[in-house]
């Protein structure tokens, strides 16, 4: 009998808690969780998406799960690896038997997994994988993703550029050249595409797209190229070993510019930048979906606002983190919203059937400022062209300042205007 | 450096199942000039090899003054004082002719009398010094074999064993390796010589072993050698 | 000349210097046990995890942290010999190579579990130098000179030393190594561990200009090995020339066309110089 | 001997028919399929061709039979031939001037790693025809589903069966054929071979092609049954390497030594990663290298290669 450590912990752990054999009944609810625990992406935000999750299915078993019925997480390592997700995957529905995987980080994953959990009948909740292509136009039925995807991130960056650019850098908007680059994997690809059809359609001048290898060990030449073409905002999408080396190497080849950008991944985990650069990304922005601590407690709901601080005590409890990464947000939020919103329902109603499930979430309907990353939730229908997209989501674009994030688009829930251009104390700011 | 002797008795050798000598017996004196002759593919280079610790023997024993050879590791018989000038030199032809002669002198009791080794073999082998500092391998085959020789003197050897010193030399060429053999057997060097050449290898050496297809066939002063009827015709040609 | 152009010369060269390092000890190794060490990036990782830990969670100074590395890393070389390659060197290559191959596996995954699989980085670093329109890192330009510097002795270890002659020797004829007294097991040891120590040497000049995690290796360790090939294998000068020429053929390559597509560049004239010259483009 | 080999092929085959779990009908697939991977990479790693770069011919064959079902509506039946046919001939232009010029060696070994790496890189370049890393995925065709290979788990365990079947075949075949005695004396020494009248280079060509089109065959079937087309699992070093391995903790000296080497390190990393789980992040790998170097340590000529000595 093939038994994973991880699941006997977890439902131990759980029974210990002894909130439910008072109430319970029924056999455990099992859910599968795939993530990228080694391998490249392990250290790129798979480990907080994961650990995020986690957390939330502690809290919800914590709460008595379904009327007593605990959720016991099955939960697997795909090694960054797309054969080994597969493999993972086959594992989940085959020998543990689970009806629903939650959980994949990286896109490449996203797109085999997908078709085959389609095929299979089975729920596969994305908490990460964020290229708008896994789902446009695949007319899936039980495939559901919570988060943000590519094309937003393009349009947080450029139309935030738009619309501050001529006030703060006395530069039209049709004369603001941007410099793409990103790294070559499904992410970078999928959001510098979005990037590009975003500035066409605003009309910004691009000055450079120039894709790169993640594990590349030195983009010295890109920066060259940049200093040649003189961006006045340089809009990188990349993991954390591809963005350090860039900033390292942009810093001591004299690049200079108007606006730093990052989206998500690597810019996303401020904890590792600030360990790296100290205070020179200062006032650098970011787009992603907002990590639960850089939205003010007043704009969720109340109930949003107590998880908000659950996820932040255990998060920091657990890891020590200054600032919890968006991942860890990403992985909590994503996860809670199923079994809070789709899994209780589908339980209490549907006797937690597939079909149940997909009807329940079908049906949420979470306003904005219901999740502890600020967007509502609400799925488009089937036959929609990203049918199981959440069409509430948000991503948002944050501006960095010692070491925090403080959110600067979209307006209405902006803390104040982004510092732009970037001040003379950055090493990056043209002179 | 005091002298040695150098015995074998009953040496059994080969390759793989392929035995190459069989039951073979010698010994060196110090101070003396051995030859050992015999036709191609006789057990000539494998016998040196056995001495030089290249190749284990099967059977037999192998003494160098009081050291088992066959129980001493290779490359610890050039410290009891056995240098061998292999087939076909096997200088290192990348290396120039002062660094073959450095490997030569590795071991440490001939690193600490390493210029006094060099000014020796320069002095043995003038052309050597004027070629120094040229590759080993851009050299012609008489300066080779002067180096490997030299590269074997090296170690300051109590005996010295040379293997066809002459093959693939210009006759005037063998005419000088002899000439320097000569000449280092007269400053009292042991030496031990393995050659097809018979004629010209008897006038160098006090004795000689003649080797056949694996067995020790006749032995003697290369005088006697010499006249004797049957090795005349088998190898100098019946004359 | 075009500034920019004549940038990214200057940083292919200084590219080729973080190359330098890693092909020579490659080249070491295999030259002199004629074994190729597939996990030679990995130890390089080792060393960088080891500066890493020493410098940031120890509390060393940088240079003393840098002096650890070496002696550890030698030591890891010596160990990779004598209980890996040792008992194979009668093996087919492919063999010995595999067997290396496992011990990558067996890096990546103790890095894993000692280190985790975050990115550490060391946050050392120094002002860039502004030449006219060029600008060259500091930090690059200090690992380059030190990686002139580290050939440098290297090349005076060979050419001085008895050792370092018998070294060059045993790469053309190890059979008759034991005529003069040179035991070639001992000179394998030798290797392998100055072969470690150029790893360790390689950590340190990586670790101040990349983040160090556990598939690092992966970066610069197939076009280490590659490098190593096209300057000829067990050619010490050739694989030296050969880091550079890579380094600027990535760099021009990226500048002209694209950084994805500079691997490219560079792999194909690596295999048009294999078709040129079987032996490598420095053979002799 | 034939006996027991066809009684083998009839047990395999009536396998699924006894509810066989999903899982390890998966895995069965996936094992056979780099099983013909693995035994068409031995075939020439046998005789001393050492290539790392067999990723790049299963690339190109994969890619060349999902890019001609979904812009051309070619069905795979032929798209797959082509496409190995196509890797086939990659083989044969990297191979032809390796063996005319004397490349050998560690140098071949790299030769064909760079191979390898290019179409991986091409692959992710091209990404507005490939899919770029993000990977592609066959067009689905539920009606067609026979037409467009398109088997489930059944039709292609009996598919695989049937191509790694063949792949054994042909070992057997080329066993038993002059050029096997060629291709050995080759090995031992090439210009000797070439002084009794062997052709070399046709001889290594010739191997170099069948262990090209058989890596490419099950490589492409792998893609295929996976429905999912992704260029670090089908080209560039990962892949080349990971067939590598399997032949050589087999055995590839022996006919059933890469089989049993792919469904050993399948069954290794699965039960592996499975048993270890998410507790020790690391372990899984560690423990996976120090039996790898255990294996080759002391089992040098592979599992198979050892039980064949025993015996």
């Amino acid at each position: 009998m093939l038994m994973n450590r991880r699941t006997v912990m977890a439902g131990a752990a759980a029974l210990a808690a002894g909130r439910a054999s008072a109430q319970g009944s029924g056999a455990p609810i099992r859910i599968g969780l795939l993530h990228d625990l080694s391998g490249p992406f392990a250290g790129a935000g798979s480990v907080p998406l994961f650990q995020g999750a986690e957390i939330a299915i502690e809290l919800f078993n914590e709460r008595g799960g379904v009327d007593g019925r605990l959720v016991q997480a099955v939960s697997a390592d795909s090694q960054s690896r797309a054969e080994v997700a597969i493999n993972e995957a086959e594992r989940l529905i085959g020998q543990e038997r689970v009806d629903v995987v939650i959980g994949v980080y990286s896109s490449a994953h996203a797109v085999p997994l997908a078709q085959r959990m389609q095929a299979a009948g089975k729920i596969l909740w994305i908490n990460s994988a964020i290229a708008t292509a896994v789902l446009k136009g695949k007319n899936f039925t039980t495939i559901f993703r919570p988060t943000v995807h590519s094309d937003q991130y393009g349009e947080g960056s450029v139309m935030f550029l738009s619309e501050h650019c001529e006030r703060t850098t006395r530069i039209a908007p049709g004369n603001f050249k941007l410099g793409i680059i990103y790294e070559d994997g499904p992410y970078g690809v999928g959001v510098a595409t979005a990037l590009e059809a975003n500035a066409n359609r605003v009309g910004m001048p691009i000055a450079l797209k120039e894709g790169y290898s993640a594990t590349a060990p030195d983009l010295s030449t890109l920066v060259t190229k940049l200093r040649r073409e003189r961006p006045d905002a340089i809009l990188q999408v990349g993991y954390n070993p591809d963005i350090t080396l860039f900033l390292r190497q942009a810093k001591s080849g004299g690049l200079r510019t108007r606006m730093v950008i990052g989206h998500g991944a690597g810019y996303s985990q401020i904890d590792r930048l600030t360990e790296t650069f100290g205070r020179e990304i200062d006032h650098f922005c970011n787009v992603d979906p907002a990590a639960t601590q850089m939205l003010s407690p007043e704009r969720l709901t109340p109930q949003a606002r107590e998880l908000q601080q659950i996820l932040l005590d255990r998060f920091r409890a657990r890891t020590r983190s200054n600032d919890p990464p968006t991942h860890a947000s990403m992985g909590f939020n994503n996860t809670w919203v199923f079994l809070e919103h789709v899994l209780k329902p589908a339980v209490r109603q549907g006797g937690g059937s597939v079909e149940a499930m997909r009807t329940a979430a079908l049906a949420v309907d979470i306003p904005v400022g219901g999740t502890i990353q600020g967007y509502g939730v609400k799925f488009r229908p089937p036959g929609d062209e990203m049918a199981g997209q959440n069409e509430r989501s948000i991503a948002v674009v944050m501006q960095f300042e010692n070491a925090k994030s403080i959110v600067r688009w979209p307006t209405p829930i902006a803390a104040g205007p982004p510092v732009m251009p970037l001040p003379a104390s950055s090493p990056f700011a043209l002179r | 450096m005091e002298g040695a002797t150098l015995s074998l008795e009953g040496i059994r050798a080969g390759y793989g199942d392929f035995q190459a000598l069989f039951d073979v017996g010698l010994k060196v004196s110090p101070g003396e000039a051995v030859g050992v002759v015999g036709p191609n593919g006789a057990g000539k280079t494998t016998l040196l090899r056995v001495i030089s610790g290249m190749l284990r023997p099967k059977a037999g024993t192998a003494r160098f003054g009081s050291t088992d050879i066959a129980a001493t590791p290779a490359h610890m018989l050039p410290g009891i004082g056995i240098a061998h000038v292999p087939e076909n030199r096997r200088l290192f032809p990348h290396l120039t002719v002062e660094e073959n002669l450095k490997v030569g002198a590795y071991i440490p009791a001939a690193r600490r009398r390493y210029a006094e080794r060099e000014a020796y073999v320069f002095d043995m082998f003038p052309r050597l010094k004027e070629r120094r500092h040229q590759l080993a391998g851009t050299m012609s085959g008489g300066e080779q074999q002067m180096c490997a020789i030299g590269r074997a003197l090296m170690s300051s050897p109590r005996i010295l064993l040379l293997d066809e010193p002459s093959a693939g030399l210009a006759p005037l060429v063998v005419a000088q390796v002899f000439a320097l053999v000569q000449r280092i057997r007269a400053e009292g060097l042991t030496v031990l010589i393995v050659e097809q050449n018979v004629a010209q290898v008897l006038r160098v050496v006090d004795r000689a072993y003649v080797l056949d297809a694996g067995h020790v066939v006749a032995e003697g002063s290369s005088a006697a050698l010499a006249s004797d009827p049957k090795i005349r015709s088998a190898f100098l040609g019946g004359h | 000349m075009d500034p920019f152009l004549l940038e990214a010369i200057v940083n292919g060269i200084l590219l080729g210097g973080v190359f330098a390092l890693p092909v020579l000890g490659l080249n070491l190794v295999f030259g002199v046990v004629d074994v190729v060490w597939l996990c030679y990036a990995e130890l390089v990782m080792v060393g960088m995890y080891c500066v890493w830990f020493l410098h940031t969670q120890a509390g060393w100074p940088l240079s003393l942290a840098f002096a650890a590395c070496l002696p550890v890393v030698a030591m890891l070389g010596l160990l990779l010999h004598l209980l890996v390659v040792k008992p194979l060197l009668g093996s087919p290559p492919i063999t010995q190579v595999l067997a290396t191959g496992g011990v990558l596996f067996i890096l990546q995954g103790g890095a894993m579990l000692t280190f985790g699989t975050d990115f550490r980085s060391l946050g050392v670093e120094m002002p860039p130098m502004e030449v006219g329109e060029i600008f060259v890192s500091g930090t690059k330009l200090v690992a380059f000179v030190a990686a002139l510097v580290s050939a440098a002795g290297l090349w005076a270890f060979l050419k001085f030393t008895y050792v370092g002659t018998a070294i060059r020797a045993i790469a053309r004829d190890r059979e008759v190594m034991p005529l003069m007294g040179v035991d070639p097991q001992r000179i394998y040891l030798v290797a392998s561990a100055v072969g470690g120590g150029l790893a360790g040497l390689a950590a340190c000049l990586l670790v101040v200009q990349l983040d160090v995690h556990p598939f690092i290796g992966l970066s610069f360790g197939p076009i280490t090995f590659m490098i190593c090939v096209m300057g000829g294998l067990g050619n010490m000068l050739g694989g030296f020339l050969a880091a550079f020429l890579m380094g600027v053929i990535i760099s021009t390559g990226g500048f002209w066309w694209n950084t994805e597509m500079s691997y490219v560049v560079a792999f194909v004239f690596f295999i048009v110089v294999m078709f040129a010259r079987p032996r490598g483009l420095f053979a002799r | 001997m034939i006996r027991a080999a066809i009684a083998l092929l009839a047990v395999l085959a009536a396998l699924p028919l006894f509810g066989l779990p999903e899982y390890f009908l998966h895995l069965g697939i996936a094992t056979m399929l780099s099983a013909v991977a693995c035994t068409g990479w031995a075939m020439m790693g046998r005789f001393g061709l050492v290539s790392f770069g067999h990723g790049a011919f299963i690339g190109i064959a994969a890619y060349t039979m999902a890019l001609l079902w979904n812009y051309a509506g070619l069905t795979p039946w032929i798209g797959l031939p082509a496409g190995v046919a196509l890797g086939m001939a990659a083989a044969a232009l990297l191979a032809y001037p390796c063996f005319r010029l004397r490349v050998v060696g560690h140098y071949f070994a790299l030769v064909t790693l760079a191979a390898g790496e290019i179409v991986r890189i091409l692959i992710v370049a091209l990404r507005n025809i490939t899919g770029g890393s993000l990977g592609m995925t066959p067009r689905l065709s539920p009606d067609n589903a026979l037409a467009a290979m398109q088997l489930g788990k059944h039709g292609f365990w009996w598919l695989a069966v049937l191509v790694w079947a063949f792949a054994l075949l042909t070992w057997w075949w080329i066993d038993r054929s002059m050029s096997a005695r060629a291709l050995t004396a080759i090995s031992e020494d090439e210009d000797a071979a070439a002084s009794i009248g062997i052709r070399v280079t046709r001889e290594k060509m010739m191997i170099t092609l069948i262990s090209a089109g058989f890596a490419a065959l099950g490589g492409a079937l792998g893609a295929q049954y996976r429905l999912y087309l992704n260029p670090e699992s089908l080209a560039g070093i990962g892949i080349s390497l990971q067939i590598v391995f399997g032949a050589l903790a087999g055995g590839m000296y022996s006919m059933l030594g890469p089989t049993v080497g792919a469904a050993f390190t399948i069954a290794l990393e699965e039960t592996l990663r499975v048993s270890f789980g998410t507790a020790f992040i690391g372990a899984a790998p560690l423990v996976y290298g120090v039996l790898l170097v255990l294996f080759i340590l002391f089992l040098p000529r592979g599992i198979v290669g050892w039980f064949e000595r025993r015996r």
